[in-house]
């Protein structure tokens, strides 16, 4: 069965090419059949490889699957292999089975719009991509996937091509995160040229021995990948990209820029997790970056009008408690907190795709409202998704995952107590903003009204996402539950085989509930303000919001708090006035040069080739002379 | 007895004269006589250094020229004729259907 | 000769022999389909019998040839580019009016030299194999005889490459006089005297003027775009492959066994050829609208590259030489299968502007296309990637850094020229009644066409994605010639 | 001092015939001028002691080759060959080209040095007459290529006669 490994992310990229070649030529209905039933079956294929790792697992509880050699020139040969692993299957299971799912979501969602077999064909392209990503046992097959999810990722937020503004968000998700793969790839070159080898965990071993814990080297390379991670994770300082990518449509919004690809980040140290663990500096930065992000876009996502960019800062937010986690080493917890995300983000970004399509494609929160009624079936889900989000105590998923997180950052020996607060705080922003998204969409008067109703394919999913949102936590419960007899640790005892576990303190037990309740209070609070302000007494947060405080607060928030802005005075606006000002001279004109160069060249040339036989047998003659020449000087 | 390096001498100058004539004339014939100029040229060089070597390959390397040369002659011909059907022309200047 | 050579001989004897034959089968029957069956049975039952003649150690065959690994890797690849020259020609000629059994025999014997070319090791069996691929080829190139353009290139190439041989065998008499051998090995051997370097490099480098011309390097490249232009596009594919290439295997022996280091005249000499060549064959492609001239001009470039690779010298040089030759064969003969089958009788699909929007119309055979561009380029997961990586490590394993310098320079040249094909495929076909008519509508690729470019467009691939096979054969056969 | 001055006449006349053939007009002259080259190179052949080649030069070059150009001179209309140009209009670009090759090939050949001799010498060439000698080189050493060359005949005759046939 394992050996069958390699057939997961082919099947999906067998998909992209029937579609890419012959996506004109079929029906819609089949297209959809080729797209949703490929990730389908490779859906089918993870589970019972997911299975049978856990039934029976390979010795060392790894299997690494050699395809083949690529090349082979004095020293360098990167062998094109797979690993299967504890991380590798939860990843797996994680895009394949969201990825299935939002499939089927998509088949009824896209319907009707053009370019239907190409959006089925990008996606497909998109699974495969990723799951090499996930998949790759060296740097540079990962590197691989990494800038093919990159390239999907473009493609998809500039699906609707005709709306130039769709082409610039694209356009800014790609330079962005640009910025973040060139670190990854110094770092790549990096680590070659030290360790000579780009295997993962031949360098990890290598990078061990030679490095050594602290060393300069490890922190420059540790600190290049987490560029990397940064940049494609949509973390601080380059997390500017992610709210404009909700430019494409839903499904990708949901699959891409919510449940796995911005992950990437978060997996790739989690699979680099021993480099890491040499440079404490740099994982101090990882939790930093990831306490700030959390805090910064929550407040963000608090004052958001459009429903999908609430959600895109949520998504940051929620990537940045990951980081947190990576950051104190807790990185199951990281990979928990992942694994739940997938399934309440996804179903929140689905189940808003849904409200917006029955609304005529509108996004603004302001104008929806009272949608209980008229669409329960996506309240539910949307309920249980928000539920989940702001981590509803014992119920849903999201409850012990950000406990698992939250437990860990204020044990583990590098956490502390500022982080901790810092994800505490954060705790309760994300229930306000997740329950003020709820109550501002379904409650209240209704503004507009609805037309029709999701058919199947679009509710099977929001089903299956919501059930999962309330019970996948249950595989890990918070260390307090042993006290009553709930010892279950599933997902981490799972994960040990590749993740070590974190080294923690244990704390006294009273303690450990105090601060228990402190958390729940915050989180219960957020959803009880959110009820005042939104539902209750709308009237109050207006009246907050116009003092001028908070005016200026709200634009600072609505804005993300102003990267944009600081990006475009610092960088954009100095760089457009240099290439303004340097428009005709300096770096561009060697460039504009050899072009031109070429060109004259070109015309140059051809103008030898006169169809002259004795013009160009004077070509031969010169070249004679010019070789005996050689000889007579030389 | 006659020095090498006259043959030598020899054989250059007429290869040479041959190499001129092949980048100077128009006609297409004559550039072809020029070519089998050139050809005996190189056939006068290799008897003389068989001669000298006391060594027939040469000789025998002169005698496989020889059948290139009817050969090549023989297939040029049959072109410049299908060419001259087609064209009425025998010089290289109206060769220039295709340029560029 | 005893009965092990007639055995180590067989797969130059067989061709020989079935082209005598064909020419008596085709006074009986002018089928078209015997006699291309008859071809392609023999040039595979040749190719077969390479694995018979392999069995032994290299074995010399009178001075004139040596079977060994090398040879028989290359003789293989011309055979097989012969096979798909032949059925590219199959469907070629089969839908035109004009004599078709004598092109076979022609198009066999043109192989046979290219064979002879990559077992050589006399300068007689050099001469006698150039100069039968050579006069097969003036016949070949000037087939479509009704043709103004097939008429001229023919002559153009049948003067240019006379003369070009004029100075080759000038060259091979002075090296004669001053070693008193025509045999490589003894070449070798003489050619170690320190005194004789001055006329032993004249004499190399006039060879070389006859062996560029062949190869089509600068500045005897001139001749390379009419001819493509003017022969029949399955010709122009023969010209571009396996005559480039046997010669380019004769080569790579001949400067190996007479280490090219020690003439320094004659490495400075092909290093300045190679570096025009990348540079100048790139221009010339620059602003190109004809197809077979954009090919043409491409593969001067390739030249140049491969050029850089027996400047290198050494096993590593050897190996990249056997395998960029093998992704440029499978490339080139994709490039041009699309071309020949696009052909009809109104002249070869050779017009870039016929192809606009052709992605649109008919996806597949724009595919093979793009993924032959892509190859040409260099892209990575194409066969053509891999071949310009081996080189490149052979250049940088050597320290050649100026001609390495050209060859990138040369290859970002080359990559605007190969998109634009590509963006000229995927571009937007004009609309309305004033519209070229362009993608070939009445054209269909048929059985034949779609099975063999579908077989080099995944052969083109497998190399690119995985390598290591071929690489294992070359290590095994090319890389160990001697010394 | 005689075989000298027999070299001379033989290297004067071949380079003044030489020079006749590139510069004649009338491409009848020409060949006129070719056939007497080479008979003065099959002379010269003979000097060398290689009856069979200057036998081989006179039959096929003269007999043959030249035969068969004088047939297409004959076949092709030349009335306007010998009122056109002679010389392309590049002429000074060709001349300096030979001039230059000449210069440099001189250069070369000062350097010259013979190779070491092998086991035909002038006596048992003699003995064994040149016919004879070269019969048994030509068919036992270079048999193969032997073989080739009539190939490359036999590719002759077959293109010839495809491409100087009148189309149907």
């Amino acid at each position: 069965m394992r050996e069958a490994l390699w057939v997961i992310p082919t099947l999906s990229y067998l998909g992209f090419v029937v579609l890419a070649l012959y996506g004109r030529g079929l029906t819609p209905s089949r297209a959809a059949v080729v797209g949703v039933g490929t990730v389908g079956i490779s859906a089918l294929l993870v589970l019972a490889l997911a299975i049978e790792f856990m039934t029976s697992p390979p010795p060392g509880h790894a299997y690494v699957q050699v395809l083949w050699q690529w090349m082979e020139v004095e020293g360098f040969r990167p062998p094109v292999s797979l690993r299967l692993d504890a991380l590798s299957v939860i990843m797996m299971l994680v895009i394949t089975g969201v990825g299935f799912l939002i499939h089927l979501y998509s088949a009824e969602f896209m319907r009707g719009e053009e370019g239907y077999s190409r959006f089925f064909a990008y996606m497909n392209l998109f699974v495969g991509s990723m799951l090499v990503l996930v998949l790759a046992d060296n740097l540079l097959l990962l590197y691989l996937g990494w800038e093919g999810v990159g390239l999907c990722s473009y493609l998809l937020i500039g699906f609707w091509y005709r709306d130039p503004e769709n082409g610039y968000a694209a356009r800014k998700a790609f330079v962005v995160t640009r910025v973040g793969d060139t670190a990854f790839a110094i770092a790549l070159f990096l680590i070659f040229t030290h360790l000579g080898t780009l295997d993962i965990q031949e360098a990890m071993q290598q990078a061990g021995r030679t490095w050594g814990a602290d060393s300069g080297m490890a922190i420059a390379a540790a600190a290049l990948l987490l560029g990397g991670a940064v940049g494609k994770s949509a973390q601080l300082p380059l997390q500017v990209w992610l709210p404009d990518a909700m430019a494409g449509p839903t499904p990708v919004s949901a699959l891409i820029h919510a449940a796995t690809m911005v992950t990437a980040g978060v997996y790739l140290i989690a699979r680099t997790h021993v480099l890491f663990a040499l440079a404490p500096p740099v994982m101090l930065a990882v939790a930093v970056i990831g306490a700030a992000t959390l805090l910064l876009a929550g407040f963000s996502a608090l004052t958001q009008w459009d429903i999908k960019r609430a959600l895109a800062y949520s998504t940051i937010s929620q990537i940045g408690y990951m980081f947190l986690a990576l950051g104190v080493g807790a990185w199951s917890a990281a990979l928990f907190h992942f694994m739940t995300h997938a399934f309440f983000k996804a179903l929140l970004f689905l189940g808003a795709g849904a409200v917006i399509m029955n609304l005529h494609h509108e996004h603004d929160m302001g104008k929806m409202g009272g949608l209980r009624t008229q669409l329960p079936l996506t309240f539910w889900t949307f309920l249980i998704g928000a539920s989940s989000l702001s981590a509803l105590p014992v119920v849903t998923a999201g409850f012990y995952s950000k406990d698992l997180i939250l437990h860990n950052v204020g044990t583990s020996e590098s956490g502390s107590l500022w982080l901790w607060g810092a994800g505490v705080l954060g705790a309760f922003l994300t229930s306000l903003y997740s329950f003020r998204m709820v109550f501002l969409t379904f409650f209240g008067e209704a503004k507009g009204k609805a037309s029709g109703k999701p058919g199947p394919l679009i509710r099977i999913p929001l089903v299956v996402l919501a059930f999962f949102s309330l019970v996948a936590g249950l595989v890990e419960m918070p260390s307090l539950f042993a006290y009553a007899g709930l010892d279950v640790h599933l997902f981490t005892r799972f994960l040990q085989t590749t993740l070590p576990g974190i080294t923690a303190s244990p704390l006294p037990l009273s303690v450990e509930i105090g601060r228990e309740l402190i958390i729940e209070a915050l989180q219960l609070g957020g959803i009880l303000l959110a009820y005042m302000l939104f539902l209750y007494k709308p009237g109050i947060a207006g009246v907050v919001a116009r003092t001028p405080w908070g005016e200026a607060l709200q634009r600072l928030w609505r804005s993300g708090w102003g990267f944009d802005r600081v990006y475009s005075v610092f960088f954009i606006r100095p760089f457009v006035w240099i290439a303004r000002v340097n428009r005709e001279d300096a770096v561009d004109l060697p460039y504009v040069g050899m072009i031109w160069a070429g060109f004259k060249a070109n015309r140059f040339l051809s103008r030898t080739q006169s169809g002259k036989v004795r013009w160009y047998a004077a070509g031969i003659g010169l070249g004679a002379l010019v070789l005996l020449g050689i000889v007579v000087l030389l | 007895m006659v020095p090498l390096e006259w043959y030598i001498g020899l054989s250059t100058v007429l290869f040479v004269i041959g190499v001129v004539g092949f980048l100077i004339r128009r006609n297409i014939l004559i550039m072809l006589m020029s070519i089998e100029l050139m050809l005996n040229s190189v056939n006068i060089s290799l008897v003389a250094f068989s001669h000298y070597l006391q060594d027939l390959r040469g000789q025998v390397l002169v005698f496989f020229i020889i059948t290139v040369a009817a050969a090549e002659a023989a297939i040029g011909l049959a072109i410049l004729i299908s060419l001259f059907r087609n064209k009425e022309a025998v010089h290289t200047d109206e060769m220039t259907e295709m340029k560029g | 000769m005893n009965s092990a050579d007639f055995i180590a001989l067989l797969p130059l004897i067989v061709p020989a022999l079935a082209s005598v034959v064909l020419l008596l089968l085709i006074t009986f029957s002018r089928s078209h389909a015997v006699s291309v069956l008859f071809t392609l049975g023999s040039l595979l039952l040749s190719f077969l019998l390479l694995f018979v003649a392999g069995g032994g150690t290299p074995r010399r065959v009178t001075p004139l040839f040596i079977m060994d690994a090398y040879s028989l890797f290359f003789i293989g690849l011309l055979f097989i580019a012969g096979i798909v020259v032949a059925v590219m020609s199959s469907r070629y000629l089969g839908e035109r009016s004009m004599e078709r059994g004598e092109y076979y025999v022609l198009l066999l014997l043109a192989t046979l030299g290219a064979s002879v070319l990559a077992a050589g090791s006399h300068f007689a069996s050099f001469f006698a194999g150039l100069e039968i691929l050579s006069v097969s080829l003036y016949t070949l190139i000037a087939y479509r005889r009704n043709d103004d353009r097939g008429n001229e290139a023919g002559l153009k190439y049948l003067i240019l490459a006379a003369a070009s041989s004029s100075f080759l065998l000038f060259g091979m008499a002075l090296v004669y006089a001053q070693t008193g051998s025509m045999d490589f090995f003894q070449l070798a051997e003489g050619g170690r005297v320190p005194d004789l370097t001055v006329v032993l490099s004249a004499g190399l480098l006039l060879i070389t003027v006859g062996v560029g011309f062949k190869l089509a390097v600068v500045p005897f490249h001139l001749w390379t775009p009419d001819v493509y232009e003017g022969a029949p596009a399955p010709v122009a594919a023969f010209i571009a492959t396996s005559s480039k290439g046997a010669i380019f295997a004769l080569l790579m022996r001949y400067f190996s066994l007479m280490d090219l280091q020690r003439f320094p005249a004659v490495w400075y000499g092909i290093a300045g050829i190679a570096v025009a060549s990348m540079l100048i064959g790139n221009l010339l492609a620059l602003r190109q609208n004809n197809l077979k001239r954009i090919l043409a001009y491409s593969s001067i470039a390739h030249m140049g590259y491969l050029l850089v690779a027996v400047l290198a010298g050494g096993t590593v040089a050897k190996t990249a030489v056997g395998y960029y030759l093998a992704a440029y064969f499978a490339t080139m003969l994709g490039a041009f299968g699309v071309i020949a089958f696009l052909s009809g009788e109104e002249g070869d699909a050779e017009n870039l502007e016929a192809y606009r929007g052709m992605a649109w119309s008919r996806p597949w055979t724009a595919g093979v296309f793009v993924a032959m561009l892509l190859s040409l380029a260099g892209i990575p997961l194409t066969a053509g990637f891999i071949g310009k990586f081996y080189v490149v490590a052979a250049g940088a394993g050597a320290a050649l850094w100026i001609p390495l310098i050209v060859l990138v320079a040369g290859s970002t040249i080359g990559l605007y020229y190969y998109l634009r094909i590509v963006a000229v495929l995927y571009g937007r076909v004009p609309e309305g009644e004033g519209g070229a008519v362009t993608g070939f509508p009445g054209r269909v690729l048929g059985m034949t066409g779609g099975i063999l470019l579908t077989v080099l467009t995944f052969a083109l691939l497998w190399l690119g994605v995985y390598p290591a096979p071929l690489i294992r054969i070359l290590q095994a056969t090319v890389a160990r010639l001697v010394p | 001092m005689l075989p000298k001055i027999f070299f001379g006449y033989f290297a004067v006349v071949m380079v003044v015939l030489s020079l006749l053939i590139v510069t004649r007009k009338n491409p009848v002259h020409s060949v006129l001028w070719m056939l007497a080259l080479f008979f003065h190179i099959a002379g010269l052949y003979l000097f060398l002691n290689a009856e069979f080649l200057a036998a081989v030069q006179v039959i096929l070059y003269a007999g043959a080759i030249l035969v068969l150009f004088l047939f297409v001179v004959m076949m092709l209309n030349l009335k306007e060959e010998v009122m056109g140009e002679r010389f392309g209009k590049e002429w000074p670009v060709g001349i300096s080209i030979g001039a230059f090759i000449l210069v440099l090939f001189f250069f070369t050949i000062n350097k010259f040095s013979q190779g070491p001799t092998g086991q035909y010498t002038i006596e048992r060439i003699k003995a064994e007459t040149h016919t004879k000698a070269i019969g048994s080189v030509l068919y036992t050493e270079f048999l193969l290529p032997f073989e080739i060359a009539s190939l490359i005949l036999l590719i002759a005759i077959v293109g010839a006669i495809v491409l100087a046939k009148k189309t149907k």
